[in-house]
């Protein structure tokens, strides 16, 4: 099952992120990757805290929630629904396409039994796909959550996702 | 706190310290071992190779050697890659350092003084 | 200005014009979907792509502004075929489920289709086999939603921000995922949508539609007017279907040459109009019982008898000269109406003082808005705001809000407001003890304990003195009792202030700076200024602070009072007033008495009249007898209901005209019904001073008839004998003819008349003359005597 | 390191292998390593070099001489007389006319062959990135202080506009002239922005540079600041580069206390304070007026463009953007004069470029070199030569948004001229080298995808248009396509390049627009014939279970 965030959590973060990154309009991003990181997804309730804590009008500000929301489904980096404990994001990219990425992602669609796009029933995995991450110089890469792998073959992935309980 | 540069001569001054102490460093019969940490190398492995390094140099107790880290020089065909810099043999690159290459180049190349030739990448 | 070459045509335009209406200047067509005139460009269509010499790329004609020199052409084969492209592109993602689209064109092409027609591109089968997204997706009320004729354009979204800065539009994910949500997905309402339809006015494809009359076809033609619903006086088509006798009304749709509001209406506005057919209006003269059988009035004035009108303006007559020959012509009282023409409003007025004799006539409002106007003249000696609205929202750094929740009670103005804040920095500082929508916008909040009002002013006045940002020059130059004023701001020091209306002193000082420092700035207020106890000193202090700092006679300074109604202002202009023949004569001024005697050919009453409110007291003590109530409820509409109740009930006999049933209808004796804003041509005055057109849309619901025409036939049963003054008769065919009368006699009106408002749409009195144009602001000259007077404001505490 | 010194291009193509080109092209190996040249010259081949009858040709680099024919004997002249001695051996030269184009553009390359040279990436790999001793310690700050003690802004500007020194985003404009315009700019303040949203697939060298140098591009940015007048600058990272951002900060925090960064830098009234920024995963980014929007807390959609952000950019204000490579040219130009640096690279294109080698070579990795360079010698001298042996096919250079080089150009000298000449972009410096094993349908299918994945949706050709192309794409992979359906690709794509908002619409098709311009046949085969001919798409395997079944 995938976790959604709690209430309260949402609360006190949205707070340290807006008290570290200033109540300013075009500290947006960082304070919604804060919060990415933290839940690996943005819940929607975060996004009318954000807006309380950065709406002035005395100073020219205005911010609604669909501001928000429109910012925070633009990134790539950001989802808005829960996700899997392990986030896999594989390159897709022509260069590392070029050298061996087809044959990679089809070895990580087999042994997770999973579409690109999707999350495994017990929350564990989702598979995603990104554009290049730059290193492309030992492509095929793939990201697990913050861990990089590079030169990947096929052979070599059952090790890999081994290592993630 | 730091002393704040305030002028071209307390750069150069400070430089010269920095190099003072480099040279005092390599003079100690010191040996560097730097590890290519650009992203790059940690994709191909170079974060285990650091910490097999780093484990060889704590088991072992090889004060003298030094640990340090770099950006990527480019090579990312040869990565992960290591360089040894002694102060008698200038340095020597290696590509393709796993955690097994690491441990052997300390103990081969650091303490035996022979250069692995088959991992030494032509720079 | 910058000179420059679209197709071979050289012309001049002024700087930073875009090539898009640079072209448009010049007769030539350029396509576009994105662009709207009201919205800042946006360059996503590229439909506009033009070729502009010296650029690699053709560029959008939106986006791009002109140079000396600029050589553009706006057609060639290419961008024929680049067009071409990008519509059969939009048509990949379109599907067009068939029903009928209808945002106001009697010719039921969206400007989608119209171009894609234009371009050769059959849409039916270019465009996507199935729908993609659910038709009629958001449970709006008023708005329909049908994505699948989503082509991306944004003009919703910016619609809503910068038109009712509302942001309840926006783009979400992108690239081939890009769609337009409600908020953070949810639907509109949860969004905080106010509902005004202005993103379906703007939408160029029909995917945000009228939802009340999406399927209901084009109209047969399209009737433009001025709505009835507040004082800021938007002007709407009302879209007519011609099916049934006389027409019906199909929808309303904005009008994007309407003065004040362009394509932008409120929610009322726009979606508010089944009342016009609503089963419930009076669709036939009644009279009680009672009259009928002639016998004695019963308590509760016993049941109603549906009569003709011939019999029911009869009884009417008849009930008034029965009171007045009994108890004499102060025993009968007129009541105005705020939501009548102008033109009914002067019947009214001639009605009281030519056929009945009596100055016993006044607006209805005034019974709520009494106090606020008799402030307004004994510190300016206005019966009027002194700037427009407009003026105010484009020109005011700064603008304190009282006493009003204006983008409820005024829907368009307050949205006017959040535009200046929003767009231009305008400091908005909003007095009210509630948080209204206004607070939202606002660069400081004052939340006072209601009835300090005028504390508060002074406080603020007195922070103003002690740090010399009054305006010394304009006070010597344009004020008087200055002097004497001063000293009463002594004890309103910030700590006695804040004591006494709640607020901290830093808010006060805040305050203070805001609105001092930045100039000029307006004052607006509203009906709830009024609702509170000591509405009339309030409105004295406000005019002192202005006074203060010389915002008078600038542009963006001024008061601005809001009238509630639609008409309140022309209530009182044509003579609804028991001390003022229209446009503010004195009926005290023998010179004036004698214009109207001559004009009327009849000996008129000397002395001023009761007003509303001393109408309903005199009603209670039987001193009153008779009530003639236009058009309005008056129990419902004011803040002392069961006052006014009980002057009605004690009411010998009360006719009372209006299009609907109401509380105040059960003490009448007879009623008339009457007609809505869409039956009837004539004219409206809105809070700024602006007079507009009502066209007749449809003909009137039942045997119900326009005021103007029940009071004319009401005259032929009161008059007894033709005076021969120049304006004696009352043939009235049409209410031009009204006017014309109204002009020859009204000064600041001289210059209005139906014919010239058909052609300039819209004049702010005074209109001195048929060549006058109007005055937009009042300068110092209009005041009484050139200047302003102070009024020393003593009382904080217990108000009286 | 390795110095090459010059290069022999032996012809092979058909009818000089029939006439000894191949026993031309070992006796040349046996000479060179004969003279104890080998690891100073290098030698290759050429296939394409038009119809001629004086071959074998060989083409000596870097002075571009071409000797024809060349008979077994005559090897050991010109690699005694040429490439030991360094005289060019008159009689054995070919006449000059007949030569095809693709020779022709090398005729007119002068100047030393491009060996590496490092500007950009001087200290990257050497230093330690965390360390701001270490980078002191190599010349680091010595630009700055001298900019700040010793030179006026117009100075600065002055030196950069010498230099020659063009933007290395793509578009070449030069920087030079890009800071002048926003010092004389009015409006204040002014904001200098580091455009480190690396998002070009195959591309990486400014992840390097901030990885290796992070310290480099502080002190570039204050420079640049200091020259434009602005005293706040932003550094917009990408949100996949998370070391680049973490080195970053620590070089701002480093900088910071010791007064190189910060207020009154080196003791004088200029202060420059530098705001890292992460972004969050938008290829559209890099354009950078999408960047500023993202910037300032927005959706990454570009703005129209004029205005431009020299006059309305951040907050609306006069704002240069630069970016990392650029940045990192500065010091080093500074330090050493421009004079120094217009030595290096060819006369119209000054300074050297970055390329990164990708695809299916024996090396991949990164290179700094002259402008100029061709195709050839980067695949042959830095790839180290095809891997497994394989025909070269095509290279796409500058990323996604690049286009298609097939083989027969790789003599095309890499620089801005000679490229927008050819009608092919240096953009990034990522060049993806692709054999014979490459389906040109397959590669263009995955480029698309990138696209449609990354476009932000503004404009109409763009946003319909890069879905409609993958979907087309996949159609002709999968064999379900008509042979109209290339006409409607190319009246979308046509559209796309000519009337879309930003670089990303206009760039998008051009790799679709080279392949249907080089490997037209491929692609009608897989239409015509339902075949990939390399076996890549689904049709194939398709076609293969058929025969299987049939079997």
């Amino acid at each position: 099952m995938v976790q959604e965030a709690k209430a309260l959590d949402i609360v006190e973060l949205v707070e340290q992120a807006v008290a570290k990154h200033g109540a300013r309009r075009d500290a947006v991003i960082p304070i919604l990757n804060e919060i990415n990181q933290a839940f690996g997804y943005i819940p929607t309730a975060a996004l009318p805290e954000i807006r309380r804590r950065i709406h002035a009008p005395a100073e020219g500000v205005f911010l609604a929630d669909s501001h928000l929301y429109s910012a925070a489904s633009f990134y790539q980096l950001f989802s808005l629904k829960p996700l899997g404990r392990h986030v896999i994001r594989f390159c897709e990219s022509a260069p590392c396409h070029v050298m061996g990425g087809r044959q990679v992602i089809q070895a990580l669609q087999n042994e997770l039994g999973l579409e690109i796009g999707e999350t495994s029933q017990d929350g564990k995995w989702s598979l995603l796909t990104t554009s290049c991450l730059g290193v492309c110089g030992v492509g095929p890469v793939f990201l697990v959550d913050d861990d990089i792998y590079g030169n990947v073959t096929s052979d070599q992935v059952p090790e890999i996702l081994a290592r993630y309980k | 706190m730091k002393k704040k540069i305030r002028s071209l001569e307390d750069l150069n001054r400070f430089r010269e310290k920095a190099f003072e102490a480099k040279q005092r460093q390599t003079h100690l019969g010191n040996v560097q071992v730097i590890v290519s940490l650009g992203s790059c190398g940690i994709a191909a492995g170079a974060f285990d190779t650091l910490k097999a390094i780093q484990q060889q140099v704590d088991d072992d107790h090889l004060n003298e050697v030094i640990v340090s880290q770099t950006g990527c020089i480019g090579l990312c065909g040869h990565e992960p890659i290591v360089e040894v810099i002694t102060a008698d043999t200038s340095k020597v690159t290696y590509g393709h350092v796993t955690p097994e290459v690491a441990r052997r180049i300390l103990r081969e190349h650091v303490l035996g003084g022979k250069v692995l030739e088959a991992f030494v990448v032509e720079v | 200005m910058i000179s420059l070459t679209i197709n071979g045509q050289t012309l001049d335009v002024p700087e930073n014009t875009t090539v898009l209406k640079a072209a448009e200047q010049a007769g030539i067509v350029i396509p576009t979907l994105c662009n709207h005139k009201d919205l800042t460009p946006y360059g996503g269509c590229r439909l506009c792509s033009v070729d502009i010499q010296g650029l690699r790329l053709p560029a959008t004609a939106c986006t791009m502004l002109v140079a000396p020199g600029m050589i553009v052409r706006t057609e060639s084969p290419a961008l024929t075929r680049y067009r071409r492209t990008i519509l059969e592109l939009l048509l990949v993602r379109f599907y067009d489920a068939g029903y009928t689209h209808s945002n106001g064109s009697p010719t039921i092409d969206s400007q989608f289709a119209y171009w894609v027609n234009y371009y050769g591109i059959d849409m039916k089968s270019t465009m996507a086999q199935k729908p993609f997204r659910l038709i009629d997706s958001d449970p709006n009320p008023f708005i329909w939603v049908d994505k699948n004729k989503c082509i991306m354009c944004t003009r919703c979204v910016r619609a809503c921000a910068e038109v009712q800065c509302r942001f309840v539009w926006t783009q979400a994910y992108r690239g081939y995922d890009l769609r337009i949500v409600a908020g953070a997905d949810t639907t509109m309402l949860q969004a905080r949508c106010e509902s005004c339809g202005a993103c379906v006015a703007h939408c160029p494809t029909g995917a945000l539609d009228n939802k009340m009359s999406v399927k209901l076809g084009p109209p047969d033609r399209l009737v433009t007017t001025t709505c009835s619903y507040c004082g800021v006086g938007c002007q709407l088509d009302l879209n007519i279907k011609d099916d049934v006798p006389g027409g019906r009304v199909l929808r309303v749709t904005s009008n994007a040459k309407a003065p004040i509001n362009g394509d932008h209406l409120c929610v009322k506005g726009r979606y508010g109009y089944d009342f016009i057919q609503s089963p419930n209006r009076l669709k036939q003269p009644c009279v009680r019982k009672y009259l009928l059988d002639g016998t004695a009035r019963p308590h509760n004035r016993g049941s109603w008898v549906e009569v003709d009108w011939d019999t029911a303006l009869d009884f009417a007559a008849r009930g008034l000269r029965n009171a007045r020959d009994q108890y004499g012509v102060h025993s009968i009282g007129l009541l105005t109406s705020g939501r009548c023409l102008n033109e009914e409003n002067y019947l009214m007025n001639k009605l009281a003082r030519q056929l009945l004799g009596t100055n016993n006539i006044d607006c209805c409002e005034r019974v709520s808005h009494a106090s606020v106007v008799d402030g307004l003249e004994s510190g300016l000696g206005l019966n009027a705001p002194s700037n427009s609205l407009d003026d105010v929202a484009n020109e005011a750094k700064s603008i304190l809000m009282i006493g009003t929740n204006t983008s409820e009670q005024h829907p368009i103005f307050g949205v006017k407001l959040r535009r200046a804040v929003l767009w231009r920095g305008c400091k908005l500082v909003v007095a009210h003890p509630d948080f209204i929508n206004m607070s939202e916008y606002a660069a400081l909040r004052l939340v006072h304990r209601p009835g300090t009002e005028a504390a508060l002013v002074n406080g603020l006045m007195h922070i103003i003195l002690k740090n010399g940002w009054e305006d010394r020059t304009f006070i010597e130059k344009y004020t008087t009792g200055f002097q004497d004023f001063e000293s009463c701001l002594d004890k309103f020091t910030p700590e006695y202030v804040a004591q006494q209306s709640g607020l901290d002193e830093t808010s006060l000082q805040h305050a203070a700076e805001i609105l001092a420092t930045n100039r000029p700035m307006a004052i607006v207020w509203g009906i709830d200024l009024a609702n509170y106890p000591a509405a009339r000193r309030n409105v004295l202090s406000l005019i002192n602070l202005q006074l203060l700092l010389g915002n008078f006679g600038v542009p963006g300074g001024g008061v601005i009072p809001l009238r509630t109604q639609n008409n309140t202002q022309g209530a009182c202009d044509m003579g609804g007033h028991p001390s003022y023949y229209p446009g503010y004569q004195p009926v005290d001024s023998d010179a004036t008495r004698k214009k109207f005697e001559a004009a009327w050919g009849k000996g008129l009453p000397t002395r001023p009249g009761l007003t509303a409110t001393q109408m309903m007291s005199a009603a209670a003590e039987g001193r009153l007898r008779a009530l003639f109530i236009l058009g309005e409820d008056l129990v419902a509409g004011a803040s002392n209901g069961s006052h006014i109740q009980r002057g009605l009930h004690n009411c010998d006999f009360v006719v009372h005209m209006a299009a609907f049933d109401s509380e105040t209808s059960r003490h009448a004796d007879v009623l008339l019904p009457g007609v809505t804003f869409a039956e009837k041509t004539g004219t409206f005055t809105n809070t700024e001073r602006r007079i507009q057109m009502v066209h007749q849309a449809i003909a009137p619901q039942g045997n119900a008839r326009p005021d103007w025409l029940a009071l004319t036939e009401l005259s032929r049963h009161l008059r007894r004998n033709n005076g021969d003054g120049d304006y004696s008769d009352w043939d009235y065919h049409d209410t031009s003819q009204i006017m014309t009368e109204i002009a020859a006699l009204t000064p600041i009106y001289a210059g209005i008349s139906h014919e010239r408002l058909e052609q300039i749409t819209c004049l702010q009195w005074p209109v001195k003359n048929l060549s006058h144009p109007g005055t937009p602001m009042l300068s110092m000259e209009h005041f009484a005597g050139g200047r302003g007077r102070f009024t020393r404001i003593e009382a904080a505490e217990a108000d009286s | 390191m390795k110095v090459i010194r010059s290069m022999v291009l032996v012809s092979v193509d058909q009818a000089s292998l029939e006439r000894g080109a191949e026993e031309v092209f070992h006796k040349f190996l046996e000479e060179i390593d004969e003279f104890g040249l080998s690891d100073k010259i290098a030698v290759s081949t050429i296939r394409d070099v038009g119809l001629r009858d004086d071959i074998p040709l060989v083409i000596v680099y870097p002075d571009a001489a071409v000797y024809g024919p060349v008979r077994l004997e005559d090897v050991h002249t010109i690699v005694e007389e040429h490439l030991y001695k360094g005289n060019i051996v008159p009689h054995l030269l070919a006449l000059m006319r007949e030569l095809a184009p693709e020779i022709a553009w090398t005729r007119d390359r002068r100047g030393t062959l491009p060996i590496e040279k490092r500007i950009v990436l001087e200290r990257a790999g050497i230093v330690n990135p965390e360390s701001i001793e270490d980078y002191i310690l190599n010349d680091g700050f010595q630009a700055l202080g001298k900019a700040l003690t010793q030179m006026t802004p117009a100075e600065v500007i002055a030196e950069i506009d010498k230099s020659g020194l063009q933007g290395r985003g793509g578009a070449g404009f030069p920087t030079g002239r890009k800071w002048s315009f926003v010092a004389s700019t009015p409006g204040s303040p002014k904001y200098v922005i580091c455009n480190a949203d690396e998002s070009e697939p195959g591309t990486f060298k400014d992840r390097l540079i901030l990885e290796g140098d992070p310290f480099s591009i502080v002190e570039a940015m204050t420079i640049a600041g200091y020259a434009i007048g602005a005293h706040e600058g932003y550094i917009y990272i990408r949100g996949e580069y998370p070391r680049a951002y973490h080195l970053i900060e620590n070089a701002i925090h480093q900088a910071e206390m010791l007064g190189l960064l910060g207020d009154h830098i080196f003791g004088t009234d200029y202060s420059f304070h530098i705001h890292p920024h992460a972004g969050a995963g938008a290829y559209i980014c890099g354009e950078e007026t999408a960047l500023i929007e993202s910037l300032e807390g927005k959706r990454g959609m570009p703005r129209p463009r004029p205005p431009y952000p020299t006059t309305y950019g951040l907050f609306g204000k006069p704002t240069v953007v630069n970016n990392v490579e650029t940045l990192a040219n500065v010091p080093p130009i500074l330090r050493n004069g421009a004079v120094w640096y217009r030595e290096v690279g060819s006369p119209k294109s000054t300074g050297t470029k970055v390329y990164t080698i990708l695809g299916n070579v024996n090396f991949t990795g990164l290179i700094e070199v002259p402008m100029g360079i061709t195709l050839r010698e980067v695949i042959d001298i830095y790839g180290k030569g095809m891997r497994n042996g394989k025909k070269l096919k095509l290279v796409q250079t500058g990323g996604s948004s690049g286009t298609i080089v097939p083989a027969k150009l790789q003599d095309t000298p890499l620089d801005f001229d000679s490229f927008r000449n050819a009608g092919v972009s240096l953009g990034s410096g990522a060049l993806l080298v692709c054999d014979e094993d490459t389906c040109v349908v397959d590669l263009a299918k995955v480029i698309l995808r990138f696209f449609r994945n990354e476009c932000c949706g503004k404009c109409t050709p763009c946003r319909i248009g890069t879905l409609r192309l993958y979907e087309i794409i996949n159609q002709i992979s999968e064999g379900k396509a008509v042979l109209s359906d290339l006409e409607v690709m190319q009246n979308i794509s046509e559209a796309m390049s000519e009337v879309s908002n930003c670089g990303l619409g206009q760039t998008a098709s051009t790799a679709l627009r080279d392949i249907l311009k080089y490997f037209r046949e491929e692609v009608e085969m897989h239409i015509i014939d339902k075949v990939c001919p390399v076996g890549v798409c689904p049709i194939a395997k398709h076609e293969s279970e058929l025969m299987q079944k049939a079997g």
